[in-house]
C-alpha cells in the first residue's frame, strides 16, 4: 500500500538523518534531541508494522524514561566545555574513507546477492490481533528463565550503581 | 519635663542601674523609686497622673544633666580617660567615649554589663566641630531592661573601630553609616555601600551634602535622566 | 528577564558529578521578594550555600528629608516607610517628638492611639500571613486575610480619611476626634475576627504540607537573634519573651492585659504561631481599650511651632515587625537636626543569611516571608 | 489516478477529520477550563472572578487568546532559538496526540488501539521534553531549575501513577480503553471501588504529572517566577498552558476510563426499568440533572442586576432544557445512539468532576518542597503502589479460586490491608525523617 511505503520512507529517512545529526552536532543537548528523534522514528516504524506494544515500550522506556534521565544529566554538566572541545580528531578522513568503503561493500553484496536474501513476507497479517498478550505469553512462558536472568542482571547493575554513587556522596 | 511623669517615666531607658547610685539630679523621687524593679510594670499611678498642661515648651524643656551612677563609675574605673563624659538627657543615659576604645568598651558593655542587644548604630554630623561625627550606639540590656547610649566623636578621615565582631548586627548598620556619612570602620569585613549604588559619589547625610551637590553624573549615566530640580 | 547570568560566579566545584554551583539572582523583580529586594543566592543544586541581600532600590533618603522639614511636616513621611503599618510608624515618631519636647499626649489620645495601632498590627500581620502563605503556595488564605484587613482599613478611612498612609496622629495627640460609631465598628470587627483567625488556622496550622514546609525551616536561635539585633515576633519565636509594650510601656499599653506569645524552636512555624497569637492578643487589647475610652482633650498644648530644646532622644515602639526606634537630635530650631530611624525590617533582614544557609530555594521564599519585611522600611 | 489516491487515503479521512476537530476545538475547551478554574478559585476565595468580558466573564477565554496572539514573541538573548521555538510545540503536540486514543463515550473514539492506555501514557510522557528543552533553551537559571525539577518529578511520579494504574488493569484484563470499560460493565462495579488505593495513588501521581498544585514545583511562581516558562511570552506561553490543560483532561480521562467506569452511568449493574417500558430508571438521570440546572437558572434570572445578564441566564436555562430534551429523546433512540449520547455525557461529567477535584486541591493546599515531593514519591507512593499491585493480585487469585463471589469482598479486604501498609509506611517515613534531622540534614 502506498501510504505505508510513504510512511516507512518518512520514518526511515528521519531515523537515519537524525542519527547522523546526532553524531555531528556540537551541542550535546542537540545531540540528545536528535537521538530522541531517532528513537521516535524507530518507534514509528514499529507502529507501522502494527507492533503497537513494541512501539509503546520503545516510547515509554527509551524516549520517556531513559532519555529524560540522559537530558537531565546533560543539563547538569557544564556545556560550555564541550562546545570548545575539538569534536573530531584528524582521523576523520580515514574514518570517512573506511566508512564509505564498508558501505560500498555492503551495497555491492546486496546488489549481487540480493535475490538469495528472502525475507518472510506478510507476517503482520498472521500475527494474532492482540500482540501484547502474545508478548506476555512469550516472555513469561517460553522465555521465562532468560527473562528472569536479565531482570536479576539489571537489578544487580542498579544496586551497584546506587552503591557506587552513594559512597562518594 | 522633670515634673512630667509620663507613663514612660517609671521604667524607661536608663533607670535600673542608676537608681541605687547617687540618685542624680532634679529627677522626681517617683522615678527613682519606681525604677529598681526592672519588670516594667509601671502601673496605674503613672498613667493616671494628670497630664499636667506643660508650660510653654519653648522656654523650659528637658535639659541634659550630668550622670554619675554605678554603671558610669564602673566604666570609669575600668577605662579611665576613655570615658569622657556621662549625661542624662530626657532620662536617657549617654556616655561619651573615646572612639579609639570603642571596641573594647563595647565588648565590656556586652559581656560584663550585659548590654547584649545593639539596637542601633548611627552617626550625626556636626561639620563645625573639630571632630565632626558623633558615632552613636544604642544598647539594650535584657537583664536590666535598660538602655545605654554610647557616643564617640570621630574626625572626618579617622577610622573608627568596627564592632561587628562584638555584635554581628553592626555589619549592615556600619555599612549604612559608611554609606550615609563616609565614616570608615576599621575591621569591618566588607565595608561597602548598602543603600546607594556602589559607584555613587558623596555621602548624603552629611550636612554639606544637598540637592545641588549630589551625584548628578551617576544619575545621568545610569538612568539616562537629569536629576535634581 | 530576571535571571542574571553571572558567569564569572559560576565556578566549577569539584564534586562527584562535576555539578556546578550556580548563582541565582532573585529579584529585584521577583514575585516573592516582597518588593524590590534582590537576593543573590549561591546554589549547589537547589541548596543554598551562600547569600547576599542587595537592598536600596527603594531608598528615598527619608532621614535627609527630615532635616529640611519642620517636625510636623515630617510626620507624613514616616508613613511611607513601613507602608503596611503606617499607623505604627506615626505613633513612634509622634511619641519620640513628644518626648523630645517633654510633652505628653492626653489619656484619651493615648487610648485611641493604642486601639488604632493594635488594629494596624492586626492588619500588618494579615498582610504578612496572606503573602507568606501565598509564597508557600497556599493560594486561598491571602484573600481571606485581605477581606479582614479591608475592615480595618475602612475604620481608618472613617477615622482620618486615608486607608494606607494614614498620618492619623499628630505630635501632642490626635487631630481628629473619633467618629460616631467608632467603638461599635472596632467592637464588631474584633468580635468577628476571633472566628476568622480560626478559619485561617484550619487552612494552615495542622496542614501536613504547611507544617512540612515551615517546621525546621530557617531556624534562628535566641542567641543568634540577639547577636543579629533581631527584634519583634522573630525574636519572640526564638524563645525570648521581650516586647517593648511590656518593657517600656508607651501609649496606653500599661492599662491592658495581654500575653506575649513565644515559640520554642525559632523556626518558621513558630514565627507563624507567634504572629497568629499576637493577632489574638491585639484583638484582646482592642476589646479592653474600646470598653473604656477616657473622655477629655485629644491634644496636648504643644504650640503651633515646635522648637524642642537642644538635646536628643531615642524612643522606640513595638511595631508589627519589631522594634521601631526614632533617634532624634534637636538643635533648638524648628527643624530636627537629625532623625535616625531604626527600622526593624532592615535589621531583621540581616538575619536572612544565617537562616537561609543550607536551606533549599523553596525555603528561601519561606524565609523571606517569615522575616516579614517591607522594603519601604528597609531602604527608607 | 485521482480515484486511486482517494482509495488510498480513504481509511485516513475520518481520523484526520477527528484530529482536526480535536486540535481545533480543544484550545477553546482549554480556554473554558481556565475560566472554570478561575471561577472555582474565585468561589473558594470569596470573590467573583472574571466578570468584565462578556456576561459573567464568559468571553474571557476568547479575549485572553486574542491578547496572547497579539503579544510580542520574545526570544531571550543567547537562547537556543530552535529548541526555544520548538519546545512548546512539542508539549502541546504530545498532549493533543493522546486524545487519539481517548474514548469519549463508546461512539466517539479516533483509534481503538489494543494497548490504548499504554499509548496514552507513552505519548503524554513525551510532553516532558517540551518542558525540559524549553527550560534549557531559555538560557535562564529559573527556567533551568524548573526544567530539572520537572524532569525529576515526572520520572518519579510516572512510576507511582503507572503502578497505581496496574492494580486497576489487573481487574480489567486488557489495555484497550473500550475493553477496560466493558470489563467494569461486566463486573458491575467501577474499579474505584475494587481498588480504591490504586485510584488514590493514581490521583496523587496524576496531579504531580500534570504539574498542578500542590506539586507545581516546576512552575512555582513564588520561587522560580514561572519555572520553565519564565522566559516565554505570547502565544508560545499560551501553548504551554494549553498543554497543561490538555494533560489535565488526558489524565482525568484515563482515571475516568479505568477507575470511574468510563462512559457507564452510576450503578451499571442496576437494571430496574420503568414499569411497562424498556427504559431503565437510572438512564433518566442526565435529563433530570439538566432539568434541575435549567430550573435553577430560571429561578436566578430575575435576580440578575443587568438586562444582558438576565438574557444570558435565560439562554443558559434554555440550553440546559434543550440538553435535557436531547437526553430524554436519546432514551427512545436505537441503542447505539442512546449509549453514544448518554455515554458521552457521563464520560464528560466524570472528567469534569475529576478536573474539579484537581482545582479543589490546588486552592486548598500549600506547595510541597522539592525534597518533600521526592520523599513522598519514593518513600511512600511507590512502595505503596508496589505492595498494592501484589495485594490486589493475590486478592484476585483468592477471589477466583476460592470463590469469594462478591466483587467487593476482596476489595474491602485488600483495602484494609493496604491501609495498614500505608500507615506503616507513613510511620516509617516519619521515623526516618526524624533520624535524618537528628543527624543534621541529609
Amino acid at each position: 500500500m502506498t501510504v505505508d511505503k510513504i510512511l516507512f520512507a518518512f520514518f526511515a529517512v528521519l531515523a537515519v538523518a537524525s542519527a547522523v545529526l546526532m553524531v555531528t552536532r556540537r551541542n550535546i543537548v542537540h545531540s540528545a534531541v536528535f537521538l530522541i528523534t531517532t528513537l521516535l522514528a524507530t518507534a514509528g516504524i514499529f507502529l507501522e508494522l502494527q507492533a503497537e506494544f513494541l512501539f509503546v515500550v520503545q516510547v515509554i522506556l527509551y524516549v520517556g524514561g531513559i532519555m529524560v534521565l540522559f537530558v537531565f544529566v546533560i543539563m547538569l554538566v557544564n556545556l560550555d566545555v564541550s562546545l570548545h572541545m575539538l569534536q573530531f580528531n584528524r582521523q576523520r578522513f580515514v574514518a570517512a574513507a573506511l566508512g564509505l568503503a564498508l558501505g560500498a561493500q555492503v551495497f555491492f553484496a546486496l546488489w549481487v546477492g540480493g535475490h538469495s536474501l528472502r525475507l518472510p513476507s506478510g507476517a503482520s497479517l498472521q500475527l494474532p490481533p492482540k500482540n501484547s498478550e502474545a508478548i506476555g505469553d512469550a516472555l513469561f512462558r517460553h522465555y521465562m528463565l532468560p527473562f528472569e536472568i536479565a531482570s536479576i542482571l539489571l537489578l544487580v547493575a542498579m544496586i551497584g550503581a546506587v552503591v557506587m554513587a552513594k559512597r562518594k556522596v | 519635663m522633670a515634673n512630667d511623669p509620663s507613663e514612660k517615666g517609671p521604667a524607661p531607658e536608663p533607670p535600673g542601674g542608676k537608681a541605687e547610685g547617687a540618685a542624680v539630679p532634679p529627677k522626681p523621687a517617683g522615678e527613682g523609686a519606681a525604677a529598681p524593679p526592672k519588670p516594667a510594670a509601671p502601673a496605674a499611678p503613672a498613667a493616671a497622673a494628670p497630664p499636667k498642661p506643660p508650660p510653654p515648651p519653648k522656654e523650659t524643656g528637658p535639659k541634659p544633666v550630668p550622670l554619675d551612677n554605678e554603671l558610669v563609675q564602673r566604666l570609669k574605673a575600668r577605662f579611665g580617660d576613655a570615658i569622657r563624659e556621662a549625661t542624662l538627657d530626657r532620662k536617657q543615659a549617654i556616655v561619651l567615649i573615646a572612639a579609639a576604645q570603642l571596641r573594647e568598651i563595647s565588648r565590656y558593655c556586652r559581656d560584663e554589663e550585659k548590654f547584649d542587644l545593639l539596637t542601633d548604630l548611627t552617626a550625626v554630623d556636626w561639620p563645625k566641630r573639630e571632630k565632626r561625627f558623633d558615632i552613636i550606639l544604642n544598647l539594650y540590656s535584657f537583664n536590666k531592661n535598660e538602655r545605654l547610649r554610647l557616643k564617640a566623636h570621630a574626625a572626618e578621615n579617622e577610622a573608627v573601630p568596627s564592632v561587628v565582631n562584638v555584635w554581628p548586627t553592626a555589619d549592615w548598620l556600619e555599612r549604612e553609616c559608611y554609606d550615609m556619612f563616609g565614616v570608615v570602620f576599621e575591621g569591618h569585613p566588607d565595608l561597602k555601600r548598602i543603600l546607594l549604588p556602589d559607584e555613587w559619589q558623596g555621602h548624603p547625610l552629611r550636612k554639606d551634602y544637598d540637592i545641588l551637590t549630589q551625584d548628578t553624573a551617576w544619575v545621568r549615566e545610569n538612568l539616562g535622566i537629569e536629576s535634581g530640580q | 528577564m530576571n535571571a542574571e547570568h553571572d558567569n564569572s560566579g559560576s565556578t566549577v566545584t569539584t564534586t562527584v558529578l562535576g555539578a556546578d554551583e550556580i548563582i541565582l539572582n532573585m529579584g529585584p523583580q521577583h514575585p516573592s521578594t516582597h518588593g524590590v529586594l534582590r537576593v543573590k543566592l549561591k546554589l549547589d543544586g537547589e541548596r543554598v550555600v551562600g547569600s547576599e541581600c542587595i537592598i536600596g532600590y527603594l531608598h528615598r533618603g527619608v532621614e535627609k528629608i527630615a532635616e529640611h522639614r519642620s517636625y510636623q511636616q515630617f510626620a507624613p513621611y514616616v508613613d511611607r516607610m513601613d507602608y503596611v503599618a503606617a499607623v505604627s510608624n506615626g505613633l513612634g515618631y509622634c511619641e519620640a517628638v513628644e518626648k523630645l519636647l517633654g510633652a505628653e499626649a492626653p489619656p484619651r489620645a493615648r487610648v485611641v492611639r493604642t486601639i488604632l495601632t493594635e488594629l494596624q498590627r492586626i492588619a500588618s500581620h494579615l498582610v504578612w500571613l496572606g503573602t507568606h502563605a501565598l509564597d508557600i503556595g497556599a493560594l486561598t488564605p491571602v484573600f481571606y486575610c485581605f477581606r479582614e484587613r479591608e475592615e480595618i482599613l475602612k475604620i481608618f478611612e472613617k477615622y482620618c480619611g486615608a486607608r494606607l498612609t494614614t498620618h492619623s496622629f499628630r505630635i501632642g495627640g490626635l487631630q481628629y476626634e473619633t467618629y460616631d460609631g467608632f467603638e461599635q465598628d472596632v467592637k464588631r470587627f474584633c468580635e468577628d475576627f476571633a472566628q476568622k483567625i480560626d478559619e485561617y488556622e484550619t487552612l494552615l496550622t495542622e496542614n501536613r504540607i504547611w507544617v512540612g514546609r515551615t517546621k525546621g525551616v530557617g531556624i534562628l536561635s535566641a542567641e543568634d537573634a540577639i547577636a543579629l539585633g533581631v527584634t519583634g515576633p522573630v525574636l519572640r519565636a526564638s524563645g525570648r519573651k521581650w516586647d517593648i509594650r511590656k518593657a517600656f510601656p508607651y501609649a496606653a499599653y500599661d492599662q491592658y492585659d495581654f500575653e506575649i506569645p513565644t515559640g520554642p524552636a525559632g523556626d518558621t512555624y513558630d514565627r507563624y504561631l507567634v504572629r497568629m497569637e499576637e493577632m489574638r492578643q491585639s484583638r484582646r487589647i482592642c476589646l479592653q481599650a474600646i470598653e473604656n475610652i477616657p473622655s477629655g482633650p485629644i491634644m496636648a498644648k504643644v504650640g503651633k511651632v515646635l522648637k524642642p530644646p537642644p538635646g536628643e532622644v531615642y524612643h522606640s515602639i513595638e511595631a508589627p515587625k519589631g522594634e521601631l526606634g526614632y533617634y532624634i537630635v534637636s538643635d533648638g530650631t524648628t527643624q530636627p537636626y537629625r532623625v535616625r530611624v531604626r527600622p526593624p525590617s532592615f535589621i531583621n533582614l540581616q538575619a536572612f543569611d544565617r537562616m537561609a544557609r543550607g536551606a533549599l530555594v523553596a525555603d528561601v521564599v519561606a524565609i523571606i516571608g517569615t522575616i516579614d519585611i517591607v522594603l519601604g522600611e528597609v531602604d527608607r | 489516478m485521482i480515484p486511486a489516491i482517494l482509495q488510498a487515503i480513504r481509511p485516513f479521512i475520518i481520523p484526520v477529520v477527528c484530529g482536526v476537530v480535536i486540535v481545533g476545538v480543544f484550545p477553546l475547551m482549554a480556554g473554558y477550563i481556565v475560566l472554570l478554574e478561575r471561577k472555582v478559585m474565585a468561589d473558594m476565595q470569596a470573590r467573583l472572578g472574571p466578570m468584565r468580558v462578556g456576561p459573567h466573564g464568559l468571553l474571557q477565554p476568547l479575549a485572553d487568546a486574542f491578547k496572547l496572539m497579539l503579544k510580542e514573541d520574545i526570544i531571550p538573548a543567547h537562547a537556543d532559538w530552535f529548541l526555544f521555538w520548538v519546545a512548546p510545540v512539542m508539549s502541546v503536540t504530545m498532549a493533543l496526540l493522546a486524545f487519539a486514543a481517548l474514548p469519549i463515550g463508546p461512539a466517539f473514539q479516533i483509534a481503538d488501539i489494543n494497548v490504548g492506555i499504554l499509548f496514552i501514557l507513552a505519548v503524554s510522557s513525551l510532553g516532558i521534553y517540551g518542558i525540559v528543552l524549553g527550560g534549557w533553551a531559555s538560557n535562564s537559571h529559573y527556567s533551568l531549575l524548573g526544567a530539572l525539577r520537572s524532569a525529576a518529578q515526572l520520572v518519579s511520579y510516572e512510576t507511582a501513577a503507572g503502578l497505581g494504574l496496574i492494580s486497576g488493569l489487573l481487574y480489567a484484563g486488557s489495555l484497550s480503553m473500550k475493553d477496560i470499560v466493558q470489563a467494569q460493565s461486566d463486573r458491575g462495579v467501577w474499579f474505584i471501588f475494587a481498588v480504591p488505593v490504586g485510584f488514590f495513588i493514581y490521583f496523587v501521581g496524576s496531579i504531580a504529572e500534570t504539574n498542578r498544585a500542590p506539586f507545581d514545583l516546576p512552575e512555582a511562581e513564588s520561587e522560580l517566577v514561572a519555572g520553565y516558562m519564565t522566559e516565554y511570552s505570547g502565544f508560545r506561553w499560551a501553548l504551554y498552558f494549553l498543554a497543561e490543560y490538555a494533560n489535565m483532561v488526558v489524565v482525568a480521562a484515563i482515571a475516568t476510563t479505568l477507575f470511574l467506569g468510563g462512559w457507564l452511568r452510576p450503578f451499571p449493574g442496576y437494571h430496574q426499568t420503568l414499569p411497562g417500558t424498556s427504559i431503565e430508571l437510572l438512564d433518566a438521570l442526565p435529563s433530570i440533572l439538566f432539568l434541575v440546572v435549567a430550573l435553577y437558572s430560571l429561578k436566578l434570572t430575575p435576580r440578575q442586576p443587568v438586562k444582558i445578564q438576565k438574557i444570558v441566564m435565560l439562554l443558559v436555562a434554555g440550553g440546559c432544557a434543550l440538553l435535557a430534551l436531547v437526553m430524554a429523546a436519546a432514551l427512545f433512540a436505537p441503542d447505539p445512539v442512546k449509549i453514544g449520547i448518554h455515554g458521552a455525557f457521563w464520560f464528560l461529567a466524570k472528567v469534569g468532576g475529576y478536573v474539579y477535584a484537581f482545582l479543589w486541591v490546588r486552592f486548598t493546599f500549600p506547595r510541597y518542597r522539592f525534597d518533600q515531593l521526592m520523599r513522598l514519591g519514593w518513600r511512600f507512593l511507590i512502595p505503596l503502589a508496589l505492595v498494592n499491585v501484589i495485594v490486589v493480585g493475590s486478592g484476585m487469585i483468592v477471589q477466583e479460586n476460592w470463590g469469594w463471589r462478591h466483587p467487593l469482598l476482596s476489595a474491602i479486604v485488600t483495602t484494609l490491608i493496604m491501609l495498614g501498609v500505608a500507615v506503616f509506611l507513613a510511620y516509617d517515613d516519619e521515623k526516618h525523617q526524624a533520624t535524618v534531622q537528628a543527624a543534621g540534614g541529609e
